[in-house]
C-alpha cells in the first residue's frame, strides 16, 4: 500500500528569527563604560542608590535611572554557587564559582564568574576584583570583564553585608 | 462578599520528559477531558476559558491558545492567556476563580501547560540576548547563591536539601502522575548524584516535562449539585515584586510573606501551621521547602528548615508538604504552579489516592515565579467560607 | 545622555534560533503519512464537514473527530495573494502565490504556495494539483508546491 | 456589576524606538498615575499585557515590572495577549470587589524584530508556519474572499486609508498621516494582491497604560468619567481554511454581550490593522454607515502589537473625556484574520 510502511510520528519545524536589538540608554551606559575599563551604574539623582548593572529604573520607585555613576571593579562576596552544569553561554571549565559581588561604590550586588580561587577557599566576605581582557579586546560587551578573582584584603564581616546576602 | 466558587473537576496528564504520543492539542484535552468527567460536565457546560503557560518559546508558537481554541473547547466563548512566569498555574487558576466570584460566570475551565520536550528548558531558560548586561546561568544559577545565603542566615545542617528531596520521591511513588518515580530510592543515592550548582544536587532539582493540568471552577449553587464534594475557595491571594534592588531580601521575599498574610486575613487563619492541614508549595530545588516554611508563616526566621528535620512536613506529619512528590518529581514549567492548587483541592475532595492524608479540612496551593518574585497562593477548604 | 564615546543607543543582531520536533498525534501523524505517500487524508466533522488538514476535534462542538476520508488530490483556488519578492524562509525563491484551496472531496480549504510564475493566470476557482517532494516524510513540504491542473 | 470608569490614559507610540521597555514605559505610567488623581500606592491591582516575541526574549515582562511601581509588592497579573484583555482581567478583579481600582499596562517594540514574520508563529504549528507566510500575505487572503464575496472594492479599501490618514493628522502617536486620495492610492502597485501598502498597518514601537476606578471614587477622582458599560470578548476556531474569512463571529458575538445595540453609539474605535477589516467589523457590529469610524487614525496609521487594541479603548475614553460623543465603541483584536474579538461599551456621565 505505502512505499515506506512505517508512519510519520513526528515533524522537525525549525524556527529562526532575526532581530535588530536595540540595548536601550541605561545598558548602553553600563557597555559602553566597559568598554573604556569602567563599571558604570546608574541612579536616579544625587545621593540615590547606585544599580549595578543598571536597567533603566530604580524598582522602588519606578523612576528612571539614567544618571551615571563610576563604581569600582573591587567588591565584597554576598553569595556564590559552585556550578558544574555547562550553560548556554558560559564557557569556563566546569566547575566554576558564580558570585554576587558587592562593587565598592554600588548598592546592588553584580552577577558574575569568580576564578583563580580554590573551590574550598570561597567564603561571603571574600574581596575580589575584575579580571579585565587586555585593553585592546576591550568592547561594549559584558565580556570585556573575563572573571573576578581574590585580591588580599581582610574579609568583610556578615553583619556589614548581611541586608545584601 | 464575593460569589462562592468551588472545584468541582480536576484533571491531569501523566507528566514525563516526553510526551511524544500526543501532539500538543491532545495534551491539553487529556487534561481538560479528565476534569470534566471529574464534574459530569462536557464542553458545552462550559462558559470560559483561561489558559495559564510560561514562555511561548519553549513551544515556538505565539500565543498558541488561539491554535487550541477548539481542543478546549473554547469557540464562540471567553478564552483568556495568563503568563507570570513560574507562578501562572496559580495565578491561571486565581483568574478563573475571580471570573465566577465577580458573577461573571458560573463555570469555567482553567487548565495550564508545557510541553517543553518540542525544545529544551535548559536552552529556553538561558536565552540572553546581545548586550545583556548580566551573565545568565539558568535557573540553577540564579537560586543557589540565594540557598546559599539561606544556609549561612539559618545555620542549617547540609542535609536539609537531601531529606526534603527523599521525602518528596518517596511521595511521587504513591503519585501516578509523577513523571519521576525512583523506586527504592534513599538518602545516599540524593546525596551521592552529582553536584549541579552547589549547593544543588541532580536528585535535589526539578525535571523538565511535559504535561498539563486543569480544573473547572463554578458557582455556589451549581458546586453543591456536582457528582463529588466541591473543593471551597476560601481565599486566593497574589503579590509581585521587581527583581532586583537595594535592600531585597531575595531569600525571604517580601511578596511571598504578604500575599501568605493576606491569605490568612481574608481566611480568618490566626495560625496557619495548626489550622492548615496540608500545603502543595512550588519547590523546584530542595532547599526552596525549607525556605517557604518560613516565608509563608508555618516556622519562625531561620528554623524552617527545622521542619524538615522533625518530618513535620512528611506524610505524617503535623503539616505535610508536597504529598504529590511536588515539582521536584514533575515540572512542566506552566503547569506545576496549577498542579500545586489541583493537588490541594484533591486532598479537600479525598481524590488523593495512595497520597490521600486523613482529615483534611483545610489544604492550600503555592506557587511562584520569576526569581522568587511573584507568588499565587489559594486555600482550599471542606466547609463553604 | 550616554556617557563616554558615542551617545547613540547600542544596536546589534539577536537570533532566536531552535529546530523544533513536535509529536504528532492521531490526526496529524496520519495526515503526514499521506503526504509521504502522495495522498491527502482529510477528517469529517460534524460542523464543517471534510476538513484538511484533519483536526483532532470539531471546530465548533469540540467533540473528537476520528473519521478520516481520503480526498484531492487535485482541487480549487478559494482565495490567493502574490508575494513579488519572497523571503528566505519561504518555499519558492521566485514569485509565487499564497492560496486557499479546496481539495476535491473536501468543505475546508488547505493553505498552501501555488507555482504559477505569473499572478495574471491565477482566480478564485482555477483548478491546481500538487507537485510533490523529492525527499519526503517530513511534513507540510512533502508537497513542494501546487501549480496548474492543467501543465503536464 | 459594579460601575467601572477610565480616569486617564497616557500612550507613547514612534516608529522606532531605541529605549528600553522600562524606559519607554515609565514616562506613560507616570502621566497616567499622575492624571488619575491616586496615589501609585493606593491602586488596588495591576494588570499588564505584552508577548516575548516581540523582543524575541522571555520574560520580558519581568524586567517591565521595574517601570510600574511594584515596590511594596502589589497585586499584579500578566496576559499573554494585548493590553485590552488586560484591561478585562483587571475590570473582572475591581468586580468580584477585592480592589476598587487598577493599572492596566501594555507595551511592545514591534520594530526589533521582523514582525511579518515573527506573526507566522501565530499560525498552525504544523502544516502552516512552516510555508513562513508573511502576516500580510494572510490578511490578503482574507481581503480577497471579503471582497469577492460583497459589493466593495478595492476603492472602498482606499476611502478607508484616506480617511484614517486624514484623521491622524491630529493624533502625535500616529506614525502614518497625511492628505491623499484615492486615485492616488490605487495607483500604486500592489504590496500582496489585493491589498497595497495603504491597506497594511504602520507597525510601531510604545507602551500605554490607564487607570480604571470603581463607582464614587471615580466621581471623585473626574469631571467626566467614561465608564465601561457593557465589555466581552469571545474567540472564533482556528483554522483559517475552515472559518468563514469573510465575517468575524466572535465580533459579532462580544458585541452583543457587550450591548452594543442597546442604544446609537456616537464614534468606534475599532482595532483593524488592515482596511478591509475595518469594513468586516463595521458589518459585525452593525454600525450604520453615520458613525464616524477611528477619529484617532486607528491601528492603520498606528499598530504596536499588543497594545494598539488598549490604545483603541483610551482613545475613545479620551474622545468622550473630552466631551466629543457621549457614547462609543472601542474594540480590540488578536490572532491571525481577526480570530479573537474584544469589544467594550463606553459612556459619558
Amino acid at each position: 500500500m505505502s512505499e515506506e510502511a512505517a508512519p510519520v510520528t513526528y515533524i522537525v519545524t525549525p524556527v529562526r528569527l532575526e532581530y535588530d536589538h536595540s540595548a536601550g540608554n541605561a545598558a548602553t551606559l553600563f557597555l559602553r563604560g566597559l568598554a573604556q575599563r569602567k563599571i558604570i551604574g546608574t541612579r536616579t539623582g544625587p545621593g540615590q542608590p547606585v544599580l549595578v548593572p543598571p536597567r533603566g529604573a530604580d524598582p522602588r520607585t519606578a523612576e528612571l535611572a539614567l544618571e551615571a555613576v563610576e563604581v569600582s571593579d573591587k567588591g565584597t562576596i554576598v553569595s556564590y554557587s559552585i556550578v558544574r552544569v555547562p550553560s548556554e553561554n558560559i564557557h569556563f571549565e566546569l566547575p566554576y564559582v558564580c558570585i554576587n559581588i558587592l562593587l565598592d561604590g554600588a548598592d546592588v550586588p553584580f552577577f558574575h564568574v569568580l576564578q583563580n580561587c580554590p573551590l574550598d577557599e570561597v567564603r561571603i566576605g571574600m574581596r575580589a576584583r575584575a579580571h579585565w581582557v587586555p585593553d585592546e579586546q576591550l568592547a561594549p560587551t559584558i565580556a570585556s570583564i573575563e572573571y573576578f578573582e581574590p585580591i588580599d584584603e581582610p574579609d568583610v564581616p556578615f553583619d556589614r553585608i548581611r541586608e545584601h546576602t | 462578599m464575593a460569589i462562592r466558587c468551588g472545584v468541582v473537576g480536576i484533571g491531569q496528564t501523566k507528566y514525563d520528559a516526553k510526551r511524544i504520543d500526543v501532539s500538543m492539542p491532545g495534551l491539553v484535552r487529556e487534561a481538560a477531558l479528565r476534569a470534566l468527567e471529574d464534574a459530569d460536565l462536557t464542553f458545552a457546560d462550559v462558559d470560559a476559558v483561561v489558559i495559564g503557560k510560561a514562555p511561548d518559546m519553549f513551544e515556538g508558537v505565539m500565543l498558541p491558545e488561539n491554535y487550541l481554541a477548539d481542543a478546549v473547547g473554547a469557540s464562540g466563548k471567553p478564552l483568556l492567556r495568563v503568563h507570570t512566569a513560574g507562578s501562572v498555574g496559580g495565578s491561571t487558576a486565581i483568574v478563573a476563580m475571580s471570573l465566577i466570584q465577580a458573577g461573571i460566570h458560573d463555570r469555567v475551565l482553567t487548565l495550564s501547560w508545557e510541553k517543553q520536550s518540542e525544545s529544551n528548558a535548559m536552552w529556553g531558560l538561558t536565552l540572553s540576548p546581545p548586550f545583556s548586561v548580566a551573565v545568565v546561568a539558568g535557573a540553577g544559577g540564579y537560586f543557589a547563591p540565594l540557598i546559599r545565603s539561606y544556609i549561612q542566615r539559618s545555620g542549617a545542617p547540609e542535609d536539609v536539601g537531601i531529606r526534603t528531596a527523599l521525602k518528596d520521591r518517596q511521595n511521587a511513588l504513591k503519585n501516578p502522575y509523577a513523571h519521576l518515580r525512583i523506586e527504592g530510592i534513599d538518602f545516599d543515592q540524593i546525596a551521592n548524584s552529582p553536584m549541579l550548582w552547589d549547593p544543588i544536587r541532580y536528585l535535589e532539582s526539578c525535571p523538565s516535562s511535559d504535561g498539563a493540568c486543569a480544573m473547572v471552577v463554578a458557582r455556589e449553587e451549581l458546586a453543591l449539585k456536582a457528582p463529588r464534594p466541591p473543593a471551597w475557595v476560601l481565599a486566593t491571594a497574589m503579590r509581585s515584586e521587581p527583581n532586583q534592588f537595594p535592600g531585597r531580601d531575595a531569600v525571604n521575599p517580601q511578596a511571598g510573606q504578604l500575599a501568605a498574610r493576606d491569605l490568612y486575613k481574608q481566611a480568618g487563619i490566626g495560625n496557619p501551621r495548626r489550622e492548615i492541614d496540608c500545603a502543595e508549595i512550588y519547590v523546584p530545588f530542595s532547599w526552596f521547602e525549607a525556605m517557604w516554611m518560613e516565608n509563608l508563616g508555618f516556622a519562625a526566621l531561620n528554623e524552617g528548615w527545622k521542619m524538615v528535620y522533625e518530618g513535620a512536613t512528611a506524610l505524617d506529619g503535623d503539616l505535610p508538604v508536597n504529598m504529590s512528590g511536588g515539582v521536584l518529581s514533575s515540572n512542566a514549567i506552566g503547569a506545576s504552579g496549577m498542579v500545586r492548587f489541583a493537588e490541594a483541592a484533591m486532598q479537600v475532595r479525598r481524590q488523593a489516592g495512595e497520597h490521600q492524608l486523613d482529615d483534611v479540612k483545610i489544604a492550600m496551593g503555592h506557587a511562584y515565579g520569576g526569581g522568587s518574585q511573584y507568588f499565587a497562593l489559594c486555600l482550599f477548604g471542606v466547609e463553604k467560607p | 545622555m550616554a556617557e563616554g564615546s558615542g551617545g547613540e543607543v547600542l544596536r546589534g543582531p539577536h537570533v532566536l534560533e531552535y529546530p523544533y520536533r513536535r509529536s504528532l498525534g492521531p490526526a496529524l501523524g496520519r495526515f503526514f503519512t499521506g503526504l509521504r505517500d502522495r495522498r491527502f487524508e482529510g477528517i469529517r466533522s460534524r460542523s464543517a464537514g471534510v476538513i484538511v488538514p484533519p483536526q483532532e476535534y470539531d471546530p465548533d462542538t469540540s467533540e473528537a473527530l476520528d473519521e478520516f476520508v481520503e480526498v484531492g488530490p487535485a482541487g480549487a483556488i478559494v482565495s490567493w495573494t502574490w508575494v513579488t519578492r519572497p523571503r528566505k524562509k519561504q518555499p519558492l525563491d521566485h514569485p509565487f502565490a499564497y492560496a486557499l484551496i479546496r481539495l476535491d472531496g473536501a468543505d475546508a480549504s488547505l493553505l498552501h504556495v501555488v507555482d504559477v510564475g505569473d499572478e495574471s493566470r491565477l482566480a478564485t476557482g482555477v483548478r491546481v494539483k500538487p507537485r510533490w517532494a523529492v525527499e519526503r516524510g517530513g511534513g507540510i513540504r512533502d508537497i513542494e508546491c501546487f501549480e496548474l491542473e492543467e501543465t503536464e | 456589576m459594579r460601575d467601572v470608569a477610565i480616569v486617564s490614559f497616557a500612550q507613547s507610540n514612534t516608529a522606532r524606538e531605541d529605549r528600553n521597555e522600562v524606559e519607554i514605559l515609565i514616562p506613560v505610567v507616570q502621566e497616567a498615575v499622575k492624571r488619575s488623581g491616586l496615589p501609585r500606592g493606593e491602586i488596588g491591582f495591576t494588570c499588564s499585557g505584552s508577548s516575548d516575541f516581540l523582543q524575541g526574549q522571555p520574560f520580558a515582562f519581568v524586567m517591565a515590572l521595574d517601570g510600574v511601581g511594584a515596590w511594596p509588592p502589589v497585586k499584579e497579573s500578566h496576559v499573554e495577549m494585548d493590553g485590552a484583555w488586560a484591561l478585562y482581567e483587571a475590570w473582572v478583579k475591581i468586580q468580584t470587589g477585592e480592589v476598587d481600582s487598577a493599572l492596566v499596562y501594555a507595551f511592545g517594540k514591534t520594530s526589533s524584530g521582523d514582525v511579518a514574520e515573527v506573526q507566522a508563529l501565530q499560525l498552525d504549528p504544523y502544516c502552516v508556519t512552516p510555508l513562513w507566510p508573511d502576516a500580510d500575505s494572510i490578511a490578503a487572503l482574507q481581503a480577497r474572499l471579503y471582497l469577492e464575496g460583497s459589493a466593495r472594492t478595492e476603492r472602498d479599501l482606499a476611502d478607508v486609508a484616506v480617511r484614517s490618514r486624514r484623521d491622524a493628522m491630529d493624533n502625535p502617536h500616529a506614525v502614518a498621516s497625511g492628505a491623499t486620495d484615492a486615485e492616488t492610492l490605487l495607483a500604486e502597485p500592489y504590496r500582496c494582491s489585493p491589498l497595497r501598502d495603504h491597506d497594511c498597518p504602520m507597525t510601531s514601537d510604545g507602551a500605554t497604560a490607564m487607570v480604571i476606578v470603581a463607582g464614587d471614587l471615580a466621581t471623585r477622582l473626574s469631571e467626566r468619567p467614561v465608564w465601561i458599560r457593557g465589555i466581552d470578548h469571545r474567540i472564533d476556531p482556528p483554522a483559517l481554511g475552515v472559518r468563514d474569512l469573510s465575517r468575524a463571529p466572535s465580533a459579532e458575538r462580544a458585541a452583543s454581550r457587550a450591548g452594543v445595540l442597546e442604544a446609537p453609539v456616537d464614534f468606534a474605535e475599532i482595532d483593524a490593522p488592515y482596511t478591509h477589516q475595518e469594513l468586516i467589523l463595521r458589518e459585525a457590529f452593525g454600525l450604520s454607515d453615520g458613525v464616524r469610524i477611528n477619529p484617532s487614525g486607528g491601528s492603520l496609521c498606528a499598530r504596536t502589537l499588543m497594545s494598539s487594541g488598549l490604545n483603541r479603548i483610551g482613545d475613545a475614553a479620551l474622545r468622550i473625556a473630552r466631551g466629543e460623543g457621549d457614547r462609543a465603541l472601542a474594540h480590540a483584536t488578536q490572532g491571525p484574520c481577526l480570530q479573537q474579538n474584544l469589544v467594550c461599551v463606553l459612556e459619558g456621565e
